[in-house]
């Protein structure tokens, strides 16, 4: 059953099929399965924390703090497993630190009406500042656990191989999508992007719903915090710096309204994906000098945006 | 002075690749049938530093006939793991990198020795136990440049009796040349107790912000004897405030940064920095010197450390006209 | 009928806004099985009663009952919980979901915390087709259907909550009558079961068809409660305007054929959109007033929409006389002195964080371009203008129009197009929502206009208004343009005939 | 008075400079030096003046897009590495200068029109439509630079962000005439008006006959050009051009200016004179921090509560609840509506 509300997504995938088309003919050693592997063991972090920022923005707002979250969540990890406690108290205890963070975030924006982008602006330099507190330094995890996480290599055919992180990403991309489409969460996070006046007068629980998004935010980085950990095997307060932008362009590019109500989280998925495409490209042409690395990645965004629009036809972009 | 630049050394080495044993000699030719490969991850475009180093390298394998797969993470870890990764991918014969921080390296470092790919870092080491993930690091020390800076005031300042009040334009917060510049500097004004910060603020190591902040410390301290910035450009918007506040850089205020680059030598010839600690970003010629070497198999030491002066103004007098970046 | 007391009383209910006393000492009772129409002018204070009921604005002072019990609503929520289900003036649903999520959103059927859609779906078209007689795709999102069939989906999720009372403010404004009827039969089914309703609208003839009891207020204050049967029209009228009024029964629409000129405004030929409207051939004089008549989605809008160039025809063209110039868009087309007022004021109308002025003066501002400025003497004398000819109110032009009533918003947009003073002013629903007094008073306007020379076409879900002002009555069936006539041709039978295909 | 949009912000500006005068009592203080006048407070309308420009160009981009312009950061690079490109490379006369100057102004411009066509025209997001400016924006101010501090000595350039005038720094004049411009255009044309009905509802203004495609292209050109003056005089200040960290996170303060300042990410109603205010409020406490010695690891903690209270004081809702702590549990649903009514 196809719908109109469907080809945005296939016009992203057919260009991402493209893009990797592209790459493999003009690159050697490009068309492989570990090629596509990498791109979800280099992104599952930003997948991870892309899924929750969708929700955020479906519902008309924004999380700007992600990208902090996951460096105070690779902080706290790195310092408190160096302190030696155990990892199974840790990474459940930064996973509810997360949560809590966004639920106060989105606490503040309800019951103080402030705009989204100004409250998780604040918990931005808030989650930062706590790291330098924390310590101005990379901590280093010798811990056992974390480095047999961080180097387990999932063997698949052909001598190709994925990681845990890669795992987790997919079992998130997959939860985003069942609770987006088949809970009341999802749906009314939906409605309440589609018209929150709305949604208050059909009755439909707006606080609780705009904690809990905020709460899933904060909940999705700080376990892409615990998968950067493990991809790091660092805490570090600069880590992660400015992955909020990258996390709202996949999820734009994956066809998510900026002003709610609108969104896919396979859409997402994708938009995750072609970022990685357009790098792992960038990579393997290898004679782009820094300024020109930059004006090619606009330029690629640039090109992939227009055709999006042109082939998926009347503006499903549009602003309503 | 001792500003020599990478590239003398490079003659040096190349003689001693001549003398390789013949069988690593075969296994040379073999490789050299085929045009070296390498890949080279850099940090980003972030300073002119860093600009400077970037052309260095690219230069250097253009002249050493080396083809280079160049990739610039934007200041980012992740970035550079991911460019790693796609060099692995493309079975380069030699990856290097300028780590963006010490720590985090370790499983992607294991992939490219599974892959058979020596790895050379530059700029920076990584604190990974097992050293045999890399072949060896070029490159300077950041706590050991914070050192020379602070020898150079202790000195300085060994006969004063009064208070000497110090300001510090540290670098962006949580950076390693920040962390590292600043403590080496501290372990050694520690030995002289009329040596006192009395403020230090991030410059986030840019002219900008240097002059900005030095602006704010001006008015809030009345008596500021001497300023140590980070690198060059938040010494050089520094002076300009301090211009501006009516008093002479390098004679009311002594001040002291790091770098070397050619706007800062100007300034130290005018006598309005007093010190510079240089960073020596042309390791180009080292670098690639380095990977035929690791390919030829032959062994190298750990650490290559580049060769890097302190300058005072009369040194940068002289040695500004050989001053290229 | 009734036994025993009220399920619902409101007693001393005070309301005030910034600057608006919205509500005074106002009392009202529902009882099980009854319909109670709430009447009154626009900004009377109807919706004001019925959202402090409901949670959406807090009451200043007074009390509410259920069941002889006080209780406290905070929300709609809250509302719903303790078994009120309201449909609100404005549509007020996520046109971003699909109509079926619209009627179920909240109470979607479940099994393990998982949303069953199929079931989901099943059950609102069912619902949809059982009780609104309405056919559609249930799973297209709202936002491709028109206002009434939005309309019709609210009414839907209303009903389809098991309630003890059911709120309907205006639900009738954009329904044509066949829906209205189709609507009446359930809130009577419903009452026989006992269900308490309460109902606004404007249209007299509803009230007395449906409603056992009316409640009347003026102003934001209580002027009484009556029993249908027992309050004559006249008298219900001017207890709601506070004097009385000569009710206008025949309007003087002249002598058509010497009014209008010959002189032809509007050519269209072959004028169409596929997937909307079937090409239609429609010629409009000077000074003519072209009524359009059809049901729900028989085109009327998409029609008027392509003759603003809201939407792009795709087939066919559109002349206008003295100018040979192509129409691309809205803003060429004001420039050729056309003017469209939608039926979806919500959306496509008003701006809501600008004042009444700003509403006012927008379009016209627009035409003149950015820098040939009206003054703001110029914009305030213009507001005054019109605020007292259209009797808005609150009679304050700095007025959010926002925080207007229903029907005052209706009455800054018609002012917003008679300001440009156009040629074809194209009324999409003029009178969605507006009292019976100012119904009037838009009529005579429209007739007025006519008589200076402007051509206007006339949409409206209420067949006799058409009839009423129309020199020129254009059928529409099934997105088809089936008949047109003029003159002695215009009867309500012939249109009716028409309209239902025979 | 309290109900004045300005009223709060502008009370917090003055507990901010009153907490500094606390902190060094000749905070006020200001001398006169070499001609011009010389204290903390001139320090901070002259540092402040670049993020003034930029917020009164992202608040006309906020009020009539919904949406943020990224790319300021950006083009500041791009107009401070032009002219400076230029002027090394010129005589180093006036009317180089100018030249060099109106180059960069024209560039932005253009810059301008590229973000209004991708976001009118092409129909994309604000977001990404600047987004994509944003990052190769960065990437041709690089290329301009070669990625290297463009140092230049030139007295007529160094007049723009470092001279003084009137004994008053050159820069508040600039903002002052920017402001004015800004103003005039607004107020005193249907501009203002055209801008927040669009903002406030495209649809709609569109059929009123607003052209939504003008206004677009409009305040996207004049934030180009804001962030192309403040890209002057920035690099005028420090006399070179650094293409790599000239104006970086600047998109995020100017936004942050202009939500203190009072008007809303959703488009709609704007307010010139408060983003003035809120541009002056980061300015004050970026200088306060630098002051009073906070240490830089706590920095971005300060400025994060400060952020907060600073909102939290405007807020409507907040300062209820403040009122009636404990009485007001609930919050009607009434304060929602009238939000997003
Ligand atoms: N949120 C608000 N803020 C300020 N004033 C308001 C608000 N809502 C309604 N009002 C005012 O309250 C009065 C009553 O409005 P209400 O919507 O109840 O009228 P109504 O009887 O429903 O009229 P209509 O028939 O036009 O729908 C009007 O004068 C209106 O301007
Ligand atoms: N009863 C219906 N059944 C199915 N679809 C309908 C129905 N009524 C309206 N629609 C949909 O609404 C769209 C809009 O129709 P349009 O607005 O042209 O109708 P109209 O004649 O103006 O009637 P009204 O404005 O009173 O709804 C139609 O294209 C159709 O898809
Ligand atoms: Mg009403
Ligand atoms: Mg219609």
């Amino acid at each position: 059953m196809l719908k109109k509300q469907h080809i945005p997504i296939l016009v992203t995938i057919g260009l991402f099929v493209l893009m990797f088309a592209i790459g493999s003919f003009r690159y050697t050693g490009f068309f492989s399965l570990q090629v596509l592997m990498n791109l979800l063991i280099d992104n599952a972090f930003l997948l991870i924390t892309a899924v929750g920022m969708t929700f955020v923005i479906v519902s008309g707002g924004i999380d700007l703090s992600v990208g902090s979250v996951i460096a105070l969540t690779t902080m706290i990890s790195a310092s408190l497993v160096q302190a030696g406690w155990p990892p199974g108290l840790v990474i459940p205890m930064v996973l509810l630190i997360g949560a809590l963070f966004g639920w106060g975030m989105g606490a503040i924006i309800h019951y103080f009406k402030i705009e989204p982008f100004i409250v998780t602006l604040s918990g931005m330099f808030l989650a930062r500042g706590l790291c330098y507190i924390i310590s101005i330094n990379t901590i280093t995890i010798d811990n056992a656990f974390y480095t047999s996480v961080a180097q387990t290599k999932i063997r698949l055919p052909g001598g190709n191989f994925a990681s845990i992180s890669v795992i987790i990403a997919l079992l998130v991309v997959f939860l985003g999508f069942y609770i987006a489409h088949y809970t009341r969460f999802g749906r009314n996070t939906y409605a309440l992007g589609g018209s929150e006046q709305s949604s208050l007068l059909m009755g439909l629980p707006v606080g609780r719903t705009k904690m809990l998004i905020y709460a899933f935010s904060g909940f999705c980085s700080a376990l892409a915090g615990v998968v950067f950990t493990f991809y790091m095997l660092s805490g570090y307060g600069l880590h992660a710096m400015g992955m909020e932008l990258d996390a709202i362009a996949a999820v734009v590019i994956g066809g998510t309204l900026l002003t709610g109500g609108v969104g896919y989280i396979v859409g997402t998925f994708f938009g995750v994906m072609i970022q990685g495409v357009i790098q792992t490209i960038i990579s393997f042409e290898g004679t782009l000098s820094s300024w020109w690395t930059k004006i090619v990645i606009g330029v690629l965004l640039f090109m992939f945006i227009i055709l999006q629009r042109l082939l998926s036809q009347r503006g499903w972009a549009q602003r309503r | 002075a001792c500003g020599s630049s990478g590239d003398s050394k490079t003659a040096s080495s190349t003689s001693a690749a001549a003398a390789v044993s013949p069988s690593t000699a075969a296994a040379a030719t073999a490789k050299a049938d085929k045009k070296i490969t390498m890949g080279f991850a850099q940090v980003g475009a972030e300073s002119g530093w860093r600009s400077a180093n970037t052309k260095s390298v690219q230069d250097s394998a253009k002249e050493a006939g080396i083809e280079l797969k160049f990739s610039d993470a934007q200041q980012k870890q992740e970035n550079q793991i991911k460019a790693i990764r796609t060099y692995i991918q493309q079975k380069v014969d030699v990856i290097a990198f300028s780590p963006v921080v010490e720590s985090g390296w370790d499983t992607v470092l294991k992939e490219a020795k599974d892959a058979n790919i020596p790895v050379i870092l530059t700029d920076r080491a990584v604190d990974s136990k097992d050293t045999s993930l890399y072949r060896t690091f070029i490159g300077s020390d950041f706590v050991e440049e914070g050192r020379s800076a602070g020898k150079w005031l202790v000195d300085k300042y060994k006969d004063t009796k009064e208070a000497v009040n110090i300001v510090e334009l540290q670098g962006t917060t949580g950076s390693a040349p920040a962390n590292d510049r600043k403590a080496g500097f501290d372990e050694i004004i520690k030995s002289n107790p009329n040596l006192k910060v009395i403020a230090s603020q991030t410059g986030d190591f840019t002219r900008a912000k240097g002059k900005e902040v030095m602006q704010a410390f001006l008015k809030a301290n009345k008596n500021i004897n001497v300023l140590y910035a980070h690198n060059d450009d938040m010494a050089l918007g520094a002076i300009q405030a301090i211009e501006e506040a009516g008093l002479k850089p390098g004679k009311d205020i002594i001040i002291i940064s790091v770098d070397g680059v050619k706007d800062g030598f100007v300034a130290a010839s005018e006598g309005k920095i007093n010190f510079i600690v240089e960073c020596n970003p042309l390791l180009g010629g080292q670098l690639m010197q380095a990977a035929k070497d690791v390919l030829s198999g032959k062994e190298l030491p750990k650490r290559i450390v580049t060769k890097e002066g302190v300058f005072t103004s009369e040194d940068a007098k002289r040695e500004l006209p050989n001053r290229q970046y | 009928m009734k036994q025993g007391g009220p399920v619902l009383q409101m007693t001393g209910i005070h309301k005030q806004f910034p600057g608006v006393k919205a509500l005074t000492d106002v009392n009202f009772r529902l009882f099980p099985g009854e319909v109670h129409a709430l009447m009154g002018e626009n900004g009377a204070g109807k919706s004001t009663l019925i959202k402090v009921l409901t949670g959406v604005h807090s009451i200043d002072q007074g009390v509410v009952e259920m069941d002889t019990k006080p209780i406290k609503i905070l929300s709609p929520l809250d509302a719903q919980n303790a078994g009120i289900s309201t449909v609100y003036q404005e549509v007020n649903l996520c046109s971003n979901l699909s109509v079926a999520e619209n009627i179920y959103i909240g109470r979607e059927p479940r099994r393990l915390g998982r949303i069953l859609w199929k079931k989901m779906n099943e059950d609102a078209a069912q619902l949809l087709k059982k009780r609104m007689n309405l056919e559609i795709d249930v799973t297209q999102p709202l936002h491709v259907y028109s206002v009434a069939v939005q309309q019709l989906v609210a009414i839907a999720r209303a009903l389809s909550i098991s309630a003890k009372v059911l709120i309907l403010d205006e639900p009738t404004s954009s329904l044509d009558r066949g829906e209205v009827v189709q609507l009446f039969s359930v809130m009577t089914r419903l009452k026989n079961e006992g269900l308490a309703i309460l109902f606004v609208t404007h249209f007299l003839d509803q009230v007395y068809d449906i409603s056992d009891r009316i409640t009347i207020l003026r102003n934001g204050e209580f002027i009484g409660e009556y029993l249908a049967k027992e309050i004559p029209r006249i008298e219900l009228v001017s207890k709601m305007i506070g004097k009385d009024l000569e009710l206008l029964e025949e309007l003087p629409k002249g002598d058509a054929a010497a009014q209008v000129h010959n002189e032809v405004l509007i050519q269209a030929t072959d004028f169409g959109k596929k997937g909307s409207i079937e090409p239609v051939d429609l010629t409009i004089h000077k000074g003519e007033i072209v009524g359009l008549a059809g049901l729900l989605g028989s085109g009327r809008t998409e029609l008027a929409r392509l003759f603003f160039a809201a939407d792009k025809a795709d087939s066919g063209e559109m002349t206008m006389a003295g100018s040979s110039d192509a129409i691309h868009s809205p803003r060429q087309a004001i420039d050729q002195g056309i003017a469209f007022c939608s039926e979806n004021r919500k959306l496509e109308g008003i701006i809501d964080d600008l004042t009444v002025r700003e509403n006012i003066i927008l379009a016209l501002q627009a035409s003149q371009g950015w820098f040939k400025t009206i003054s703001r003497k110029r914009q305030d004398e213009m507001a005054d203008e019109y605020i007292r000819a259209l009797n808005i109110n609150p009679p304050n032009p700095e007025h959010l129009i926002k925080n207007l009533s229903g029907g005052n918003q209706q009455k800054v947009l018609l002012a917003r197009w008679l300001l440009t003073d156009p040629n074809l002013l194209i009324l999409d629903e003029p009178t969605r929502g507006i009292d019976i007094g100012a119904k009037a008073e838009i009529q005579k306007l429209v007739l007025s206009l006519a008589q200076k020379g402007m051509s206007v076409l006339f949409i409206s879900s209420e067949l006799e208004e058409v009839l009423r002002v129309s020199h020129k009555i254009v059928v529409l069936r099934d997105r088809h343009k089936v008949k047109e006539m003029v003159g002695d041709e215009i009867s309500q039978k012939n249109v009716m005939k028409a309209i239902a295909g025979g | 008075m309290v109900k004045h949009h300005l009223f709060w912000p502008l009370t917090f500006l003055c507990a901010l400079l009153v907490f500094n005068l606390i902190y060094s009592p000749d905070f006020f203080a200001i001398k006169m030096r070499d001609g011009h006048l010389y204290g903390s407070l001139i320090d901070i309308l002259n540092f402040g003046s670049p993020l003034m420009i930029v917020s009164i160009g992202m608040t006309l981009v906020i009020a009539a897009t919904k949406g943020v312009d990224l790319s300021v950061g950006s083009v500041v690079a791009i107009s401070g590495a032009i002219a400076c490109l230029m002027i090394s490379h010129g005589d180093g006369s006036l009317v180089s200068v100018v030249i060099a100057v109106g180059t960069a102004l024209l560039t932005s411009i253009v810059l301008g029109v590229w973000n209004g066509f991708l976001v009118a025209n092409i129909g994309m997001q604000p977001i990404i439509a600047t987004l994509i400016l944003m990052v190769s924006g960065r990437g041709v101010s690089q290329l301009i630079t070669s990625g290297q501090i463009i140092t230049i000595s030139n007295p007529h350039y160094k007049f723009i962000g470092a001279g003084s005038l009137l004994t008053l720094p050159f820069s508040i004049f600039i903002v002052a005439i920017v402001f004015l411009i800004a103003y005039l255009l607004t107020r005193k044309t249907a501009l203002g008006l055209f801008i927040e009905s669009v903002g406030c509802k495209p649809t709609a203004s569109k059929l009123a006959g607003v052209k939504s495609k003008t206004v677009m292209f409009f305040v996207y050109m004049f934030c180009s050009l804001c962030a192309a003056i403040a890209g002057l005089i920035l690099s005028s200040n420090v006399s070179s051009a650094d293409g790599n960290n000239a104006g970086l996170w600047y998109e995020l303060d100017a936004i942050l200016a202009v939500v203190i300042g009072g008007t809303a990410l959703t488009g709609g109603r704007f307010y010139l004179a408060g983003t003035l205010v809120g541009a002056l409020i980061i300015q004050t406490l970026t200088t306060t921090i630098y002051m009073i010695g906070v240490p830089p690891e706590i920095t971005l903690v300060v400025k994060a509560f400060v952020v907060l209270i600073v909102c939290l004081i405007q807020s409507e809702s907040f300062r209820k609840s403040i009122a009636f702590r404990w009485k007001t549990r609930h919050y009607p649903a009434e304060r929602e509506v009238k939000q997003h009514a």
